[in-house]
């Protein structure tokens, strides 16, 4: 035991500052520390209670939010935390984080383009780089860097103009030399033979991965410990209203009302909105695939994205590569994709790092991504009163996802969106101001 | 006029390559035609076409998709509805259509040096394509003169059997080289000739 | 011979013998070896370390399944990782580390963390670690800290960073019937499916095709198992419609009835032939699909039940059977079902002692019975085994009472020594592929197993997956699926071989735990233990998915095909509800671990073609640096020697200005439209009018999308009253051709046009600069060149030494300009031909940087500029908005959000610092460089400029049009560059156009 | 790189060119039926014939259930309209 305490002994300057923080709150022993985590063991874990309650549902709430995703999740909690609406219930279909938030490639990053978004995502990264401790659940929120790679001068210039407006946004961002990743990323096809030579990198050193299910699961315990009822495998199969205005929900579990529901089921944003009479929206839902390959020896240190296709890759603490690419660009619910994008990712895996040839693909799953008409998500009250719509997370919802409760649970408490969010309505398309960081246009495949 | 400058030049190797220990599997050659054109029927006008790609080539194609047939110097096959590939080892074939085909009935358009015929002959022609192309190329599926377009990742392809063992391909001429390589590459483990 | 090679038994050459290393000691085996079966042969019982706990792990199976025997393979540079010592076939040189453990395999340093093991029970990492609230650790550093230890503790085998220099490729295969799985059921399948004349292919992932026959004491057919595969193989192996396809798993089962598979060719040789791949990965389009894929035996959970040693009953029959190889010299039996006797039984007359068979049940059947004596075996019935011993190799058991009702242990235990252990829990049907194409697996409650699915695909499952337990019934189904597969609606029994009904009960006891004291591993590699299950439900993670990803059951390489249904069992126990009632188990591709080499194929080594131009070689010869635009490959200076980018940029664009110059143009997009209704179509896909221009003239055009922005420009040549010919940018060539196709298809489907790609056949020059007519009065011939037959925009064809061309006289450049084009095969002999006619006028080639500079001068923009989010009047082209016909974009392009105040607008920046400007730096208005905020846009595309002498951009401002005449500054955090500039006109040079008419 | 190529939902109606319909351009240009289960959609056989087919696909199962040439399709429907047209 002690020789293992020694390997691991970093734990142990943390626990007296959760005691005295736990001490101060006055919360009961769910309370999670090394501390906690030592006396269960010697106890045969026989002592840890459910991380969340399973409550049956009530008939009225003042908030009921759909989807016990991430973001779902999140809302609840901040509605709790910053606003202190506690009575609250989020229904969610299946077994909680079912859909996207254990589904994506865990990167957390806010090096972004346009204002609009630097500002959203950089107020999520900052969420993140607290979320450990504000919600007592350890989400493994790992700093380690998010590179871009550049392969043409061209591309170079692109990215440090993202640098910069990163920059000028109060945002970390720094240019890295080929040598310099080089170094950085051992096993890089840098340049020399390499169909893509690496021109340069754009770096955000805060940028890095988080465990995925821990975002969900911490969330999750989080709000139940404020109050917040988590009710699973309690499907809306349609809307209560009264008029125009919702007042509520009909479910496999049974009609619940409440003054007020938001909606956060991105994935299933369509199928659900078509319940409440809106068939049409700036939305399509596509396939992202993601890809786990067998357990490895560290072998990468940050996140890296490669330019000259699409690819994103980083490790998990378990060892096993994590990575995907783009979308399978086509319509679908199904949480599957097809065997050419699974080819063209792998391709340009080993096109980057040559030596990863001989690894192995061990797990491929696949995401529903609503893929929205300027590549830009929607946070929003409406469309109909009484209904707050949080949706068009394309690719981009997992980094989000701090931001996005936080925002969303503003906008549901004061009926006015926060500043960050306030871009990101429905109508924006309509007045054209999108925001559209690829200038893709209304082709939701391209974004 | 000086000849056309073939795109597949600096990589031309010709002999024997690769695993020969069961002789060549394929032959693979630039037939290099004078003319290689284009043909589009409106709607409706598609009998027209034909008929007129006859009376210029004296081919008789088949009504319907993919159809085609090949001769000595000469072959035509369907590639899209309404479109065919006309060829022909002599030039002069694209104004011999143009005079056959007005505007009304649709358009001729040259492509002889727009494309690189790249033809892939012998018993392994089937097995080599295959690596490269999710073409069924099975003898009913593809029977001799049909064609099909397809493509290799970012390489689009028009392909005519023109034997039980053979094949030619279509390829575009900025890309050509680059796919031969990758051809050759295919043929290390048949063996291959290139003349 | 080693003590534990058999006599004879086996399907292993004894005569040869192959050498390989382990962990730097070499052993010998025998063809037909694995690493496995060989390891063992030579007495080796230790293969590798669990993935959490670092436990000495044995071979727990002899297939795909197994979860312990991890390998790392190296091959000259490269090392492959993590391949199953069952699956690996030796060969001379075979050269295999152990892994994950330091400093070696039989000591190792990580073993301490087993010491903890409760510490580090299921979920531990999320209660901890989150450092302090306060202080130089707070946020996510002490996080952090703590991860570099985990993650150099964590991880199985290590990677190579040397480039893999083997060879992958894809093929392509069609065919009518395919079978999965090479057994019993399969051969039959495929032989009943080929007798109909059908295209068949025939997969199975183990080297030898015939499964279970293999190692199977049954005669088939009047004649051994074995002796039938081969006949059933020779019968298969002479049909012209038959492929089979041995090593080759069958992995994904995707949309339209495409399965993917992986093909070993020479991981089992030393050396390839010429051309072999390492691995060749197929995609089979199949009619349909019979999957034989069979069933996998499952262990029991119970303390120790890890240590090597203990192994699966059906392993130790293979290992004796098919490879001669005894898992041990005094073997005891612990199982839950008859099937498991026959493996004792086989394990017996191949020579081992089996000392005792521990069965679970309290009764067991007479057939099973007589196999234990058969064996000579005692037989302890309603009895378990609740603990091991031995340090890394068992050395005996403890058995005690136990009610399988109840599944409480009771009584005094009995210990017995055993170097083996076999171990049998029931039989999962490897339904891995029928999940990825079916609805949801249902649960078997006589088999104790989940059973395929209703199908949403094309297949039949036969034999041991579909549920069929006796060989005869395994057969009959092959039989009846190969043929409904082949469409036929044969019903006659003939071609059904003769098999014996088996005796043995089918149904095992609904055991899969013994719960005694002691660790209890579900999970092997990752170290899952029964504890860990029921931690999980005390937490509320109760959702199979729950259950997996909270404890990582079933997430290791072996991806939980041991593990799966007694990780369920044990949950459900927990929960109190039937297995079905707690969930079930969905499968996803890939069924077993895949090369990522072979799903690259081709493309490992070579991701994308190059592109070429017809002049590529001649740019290259004479010292043009290329580089990259999209897939094309385009000059970016010819560089003299000791010269800068930057000299030699400004010297071609000098030469330009001053004389003559010429550039290669043949990555435009060319796109030929061509119909009666070609001008009206161009009419309603660009901004200005078409329908108007005359034969023999060219015309610039803008494009919007829909959605009103700058989508894309270029000039469109009239060639004739039906023809055009468009020019697109290089960049947006394929996207505006399939924009333009889904228009006539889709918009407007009356319209006749077609529209045919001739990027490729026209090579394109440009001549450019005040003596570029002069060069063309030296070569042209046929035509003449002057003011009045080519005026501006005018367009003529001629010849260049007996070469036709057709000339436009157009400028990017802003000087008097032509471009030339000709057939691609001609291409290098006219641009050569130009170059001879331009030497008298010192003529000079020049690159995609001096195109920039001479375009950044004259303000035209490009993709920098046109980048999706800016109009036509950002950019200044609102000139060419026609108001007298609607266009695409044009009814949307005067939307609020796109013509309020706050636009980016294009502007042209000097720099008034003489340092030079960078693409992608921002402008701010007046800043602090070192803390950088409120930009006002940024700079696009940047070049010295010769005619000005200064360093100069364009830009894009907001409300830039505005600003024009103000002083402002770059701003460059990211490289640190921080300067004065003047906003400008666009137009830095000659903005009368004076100059292109020469 | 795939050899068809999606191309969106099929049957959005294209407003008049000359129309001046703000919410007629808005919905065409933005607004999509998504549906889970039968969706009729536009692939363009990009990597072949270049056609693009008018297909029905389960978005929940991917099955095709029917396709055709989408030219072929679009002008039996605006011969449809133009007759219509013409007998009114």
């Amino acid at each position: 035991m002690r020789k293992a305490m020694a390997e691991y002994s970093p734990w142990w300057p943390g626990a007296p500052y959760r005691l005295a923080h736990r001490m101060k709150r006055n919360v009961p022993m769910a309370e999670y520390s090394a501390l906690s985590l030592l006396r269960n063991a010697l106890g045969g874990n026989r002592d840890w209670a459910p991380a969340w309650r399973k409550p049956e549902p009530k008939p009225t709430y003042d908030v009921i939010i759909v989807g016990g995703g991430g973001h779902g999740l999140a809302t609840a909690y901040y509605l709790a935390k910053e606003h202190g609406i506690t009575n609250v219930a989020v229904v969610e279909k299946g077994y909680l984080g079912s859909g996207n938030v254990g589904r994506n490639t865990t990167i957390v990053r806010s090096n972004y383009l346009l204002p609009d978004s630097i500002r959203f995502y950089e107020h999520s990264l900052k969420l993140w780089e607290n979320l450990s401790h504000d919600l007592n659940y350890n989400v493994m929120f790992s700093q380690r860097g998010m590179l871009n790679l550049a392969h043409t001068p061209g591309q170079a210039d692109d990215f440090i103009r993202r640098g910069n407006a990163m920059r000028h946004e109060g945002v970390d961002a720094e240019w890295l030399t080929p040598a310099e990743i080089g170094r950085m990323v051992p096993g890089l096809a840098i340049g020399g033979s390499a169909r893509f030579p690496v021109v340069g990198g754009l770096m955000q050193p805060r940028g890095g991965t988080a465990r995925h299910d821990a975002v969900a699961w911490g969330y999750a315990r989080g709000a139940d410990r404020r109050g917040v009822d988590i009710i699973e495998n309690c499907e809306v199969t349609g809307f209560l209203r009264d008029g125009d205005r919702i007042t509520g929900v009909m479910t496999t579990r049974g009609e619940i009302r409440a003054g007020k529901v938001g909606i956060a089921v991105a994935g299933s944003t369509g199928h659900v909105m078509k319940m409440a009479g809106v068939e049409r929206l700036p939305i399509e839902s596509h396939v992202l695939q993601a890809f786990v390959s067998e357990s490895l020896k560290p072998f990468i240190h940050t996140v890296v994205t490669f330019g000259a296709g699409h690819l994103y890759i980083s490790q998990s603490d378990k060892g096993g590569l994590v990575f995907g690419g783009d979308i399978d660009g086509y319509n679908t619910y199904a949480q599957r994709g097809n065997l050419p994008v699974v080819e063209e990712v792998m391709s340009e895996m080993v096109a980057l790092f040559p030596g990863l040839a001989r690894v192995r693909l061990l797990r491929s799953w696949g995401g529903i991504m609503d893929m929205s008409m300027d590549g830009s998500p929607i946070i929003t009250r409406g469309p109909l009163p009484g209904m707050y719509l949080n949706c068009g997370w394309c690719y981009g919802g997992f980094k989000a996802t701090p931001a996005s409760g936080w925002s969303f649970a503003w906008t549901i408490a004061k009926d006015e969106p926060h500043r960050i969010n306030a871009p990101y309505t429905l109508d924006r398309f309509h007045r054209g101001a999108v925001i559209d960081e690829k200038g893709q246009g209304a082709t939701p495949r391209l974004h | 006029m000086a000849e056309p400058l073939s795109p597949l030049q600096p990589v031309w190797q010709p002999g024997r390559h690769g695993n020969l220990s069961g002789g060549a599997g394929v032959v693979l050659s630039e037939t290099r035609p004078a003319s290689i054109v284009q043909v589009a029927a409106w709607p409706g006008s598609e009998r027209a076409v034909i008929a007129a790609i006859r009376a210029a080539t004296g081919l008789a194609l088949p009504d319907g998709a993919g159809g085609g047939v090949a001769a000595a110097t000469k072959a035509a096959f369907g590639v899209a509805p309404g479109r065919f590939v006309v060829v022909d080892q002599a030039e002069g074939l694209e104004g011999e259509l143009r005079s056959r085909i007005d505007a009304a009935t649709g358009s001729v358009t040259g492509l002889s040096h727009g494309r690189t015929a790249i033809r892939v002959d012998g018993p392994k022609a089937e097995w080599v394509l295959s690596k490269l192309f999710a073409v069924d190329f099975g003898l009913t599926a593809l029977p001799v003169g049909s064609g099909v377009a397809t493509q290799h990742h970012d390489v689009l392809a028009q392909i005519q059997r023109t034997g039980a063992m053979r094949f030619d391909l279509y390829v575009f001429r900025s890309l050509s080289r680059s796919f031969w390589k990758t051809l050759c590459h295919a043929a290390e483990d048949v063996g291959y000739e290139v003349i | 011979m080693s003590p534990r090679r058999t006599a004879d038994s086996g399907r292993i050459d004894r005569s040869r013998q192959i050498r390989f290393s382990f962990d730097g000691a070499n052993y010998s085996g025998h063809p037909g070896d694995t690493l496995a079966s060989a390891l063992l042969a030579s007495g080796v019982s230790l293969f590798g370390r669990s993935f959490k706990y670092h436990r000495p792990r044995g071979v727990m199976t002899a297939g795909i399944d197994e979860p312990n025997a991890l390998v790392t393979v190296l091959k000259g540079d490269g090392r492959e990782p993590n391949i199953p010592a069952t699956m690996l076939e030796i060969y001379d040189g075979l050269t295999v580390v152990s892994q994950n453990r330091y400093p070696s395999l039989a000591f190792d340093v990580g073993a301490v963390n087993g010491l903890a093991g409760k510490l580090f029970s299921a979920g531990f990492y999320y209660k901890t670690f989150m450092g302090p609230v306060f202080g130089p650790l707070k946020g996510t550093r002490f996080w952090m800290f703590c991860e570099w230890f985990i993650r150099r503790a964590a991880g199985l085998g290590r990677a190579g960073y040397a480039a893999d220099t083997a060879r992958y490729e894809r093929v392509n295969a069609f065919c009518d019937v395919l079978v999965v799985g090479a057994g019993p059921a399969g051969l039959m399948a495929a032989r009943a499916a080929a007798e109909q004349g059908r295209r068949v292919i025939l997969a199975d992932l183990d080297t030898r095709l015939g499964g279970s026959a293999n190692w199977s004491d049954e005669t088939i057919d009047g004649m051994a198992a074995t002796d039938w595969v081969a006949s059933a193989i020779a019968d298969l192996s002479g049909r012209d419609n038959v492929r089979l396809l041995p090593r080759t798993t069958v992995w994904g089962y995707y949309d339209n009835n495409t399965l993917a598979a992986l093909e070993r060719v020479t991981d089992h040789k030393a050396k390839p032939e010429t051309g072999e791949p390492r691995h060749r990965s197929w995609t089979i389009r199949a009619g349909s699909v019979v999957l034989a894929t069979g069933a996998l035996e499952r262990p029991l959970v119970f303390p120790g039940n890890d240590r090597p040693g203990v192994m699966l009953a059906a392993a130790a029959e293979r290992y004796a059977v098919e490879f001669g190889v005894l898992a041990g010299e005094r073997a005891v039996l612990f199982t839950n079902n008859d099937r498991a006797y026959r493996s004792a039984a086989a394990l017996a007359r191949a020579g081992a002692r089996i000392a005792t068979i521990v069965d679970v049940r309290d009764t067991v059947s007479a057939a099973a019975r007589r196999l234990a004596s058969e064996c000579g075996a005692e037989l302890l019935a309603g009895r378990a085994v609740v603990a091991t011993d031995g340090r890394r190799q068992l050395s005996g058991i403890a058995v005690r009472a136990f009610d399988a009702r109840s599944g409480t242990v009771s009584g005094d235990a009995r210990n017995l020594a055993a170097d083996c252990l076999l171990v049998s829990g029931g039989w999962s049907p490897a339904l891995h592929l029928a999940s990825q194409a079916g609805a949801r697996p249902r649960w078997d409650s006589g088999l104790q197993a989940f059973l395929p699915p209703e199908p949403t695909q094309n297949w039949i499952a036969a034999g041991a997956v579909a549920g069929a337990y006796s060989t005869a019934e395994v057969l009959r189904q092959g039989l009846e699926t190969g043929r409904m597969a082949a469409g036929s609606a044969d019903e006659d029994d003939g071609g059904l071989p003769l098999a014996a009904d088996d005796e043995l009960d089918p149904n095992p006891a609904p055991v899969f735990e013994i719960r005694a004291d002691g660790k209890a591993f579900v999970d092997h590699q990752h170290d899952v233990t029964a504890d860990d299950v029921r931690l999980a439900y005390r937490e509320g993670f109760v959702s199979v998915e729950h259950l997996k990803r909270y404890t990582t059951l079933g997430m290791a390489t072996d991806q939980g095909k041991t593990s799966n249904v007694p990780g369920m069992a044990i949950m459900a126990a927990a929960v109190g509800k039937p297995i079905e009632e707690v969930g079930t188990t969905r499968f996803r591709p890939p069924f077993a671990p895949v090369s990522l080499g072979s799903l690259a194929a081709e493309r490992h080594g070579h991701l994308k073609p190059e592109r070429l131009t017809p002049m590529h070689d001649w740019h290259v010869a004479n010292g043009a640096t290329m580089f990259t635009a999209g897939l094309w490959f385009r000059p970016q200076i010819y560089g003299l020697p000791g010269e800068t980018i930057e000299q030699a940029y400004v010297r071609e664009a000098k030469a330009v200005r001053d004389g003559v110059g010429i550039v290669d143009v043949s990555t435009l997009g060319k796109i030929a439209v061509q119909g009666p209704d070609a001008a009206e179509f161009l009419d309603r896909v660009y901004t200005n009018m078409f329908s108007t221009l005359a034969v023999g003239k060219a015309r610039y055009g803008l494009m919007l999308r829909e959605d009103g922005f700058a989508y894309d420009d270029g000039t469109t040549w009239r060639l004739g009253e039906t023809e055009f010919l468009m020019t697109t940018t290089t960049v947006n060539a394929g996207k505006v051709m399939q924009n333009l196709e889904y228009c006539l298809d889709v918009v407007w489907p009356d319209l006749k046009v077609h529209l045919t790609s001739v990027t490729d056949e026209w090579a394109g020059a440009a001549l450019s600069g005040p003596k570029a007519r002069q060069v063309l009065e030296a070569c042209v011939t046929g035509t003449a060149v002057d003011d009045a037959t080519l005026p501006f925009m005018g367009i003529v064809r001629g010849e260049i030494d007996g070469v036709p061309v057709t000339i436009c006289r157009l400028s990017f450049s802003g000087e008097l300009a032509y471009e030339v084009y000709c057939g691609a095969g001609h291409g290098t002999h006219v641009w050569e031909t130009l170059m001879e006619a331009g030497e008298l006028f010192g003529i000079v080639a020049y690159g995609l940087e001096a195109l920039g500079t001479l375009r950044i001068e004259k303000g035209h923009v490009t993709g920098a500029e046109i980048d999706g989010r800016t109009t036509a009047r950002d950019l200044h082209l609102d000139w060419m908005l026609s108001k007298k016909k609607p266009f695409i974009g044009s009814a949307m392009m005067d939307r609020d959000g796109m013509t309020g105040p706050g636009r980016l607008e294009l502007v042209g920046v000097v720099s008034l610092d003489g340092r030079p400007l960078n693409g992608g730096a921002h402008i701010v208005e007046s800043s602090n460089p070192a803390a950088p905020r409120d930009s006002i846009g940024h700079v696009t595309s940047v070049c010295y400029s010769p005619a000005l002498r200064k360093y100069i951009s364009l830009a894009l401002v907001e409300d830039g049009k505005a600003r024009l005449g103000t002083r402002a500054f770059v701003s460059d955090p990211v490289r640190k560059r921080f300067g004065p500039v003047e906003l400008v006109s666009h137009h830095f040079f000659d903005p009368e156009g004076k100059r292109l008419h020469g | 790189m795939s050899e068809f190529t999606y191309q969106g939902e099929a049957g959005r109606q294209r407003p008049d060119p000359a129309s001046t319909d703000r919410a007629a351009w808005d919905a065409y240009v933005y607004d999509r039926l998504n549906p889970a289960g039968e969706h009729n959609e536009l692939w363009q056989h990009s990597g072949g014939c270049r056609a693009h087919l008018v297909v029905t696909r389960n978005t929940l199962t991917h099955v095709i259930s029917s396709v055709a040439f989408a030219r072929e399709a679009g002008r039996a429907h605006s011969a449809g309209r133009r007759g219509k047209g013409a007998r009114s």
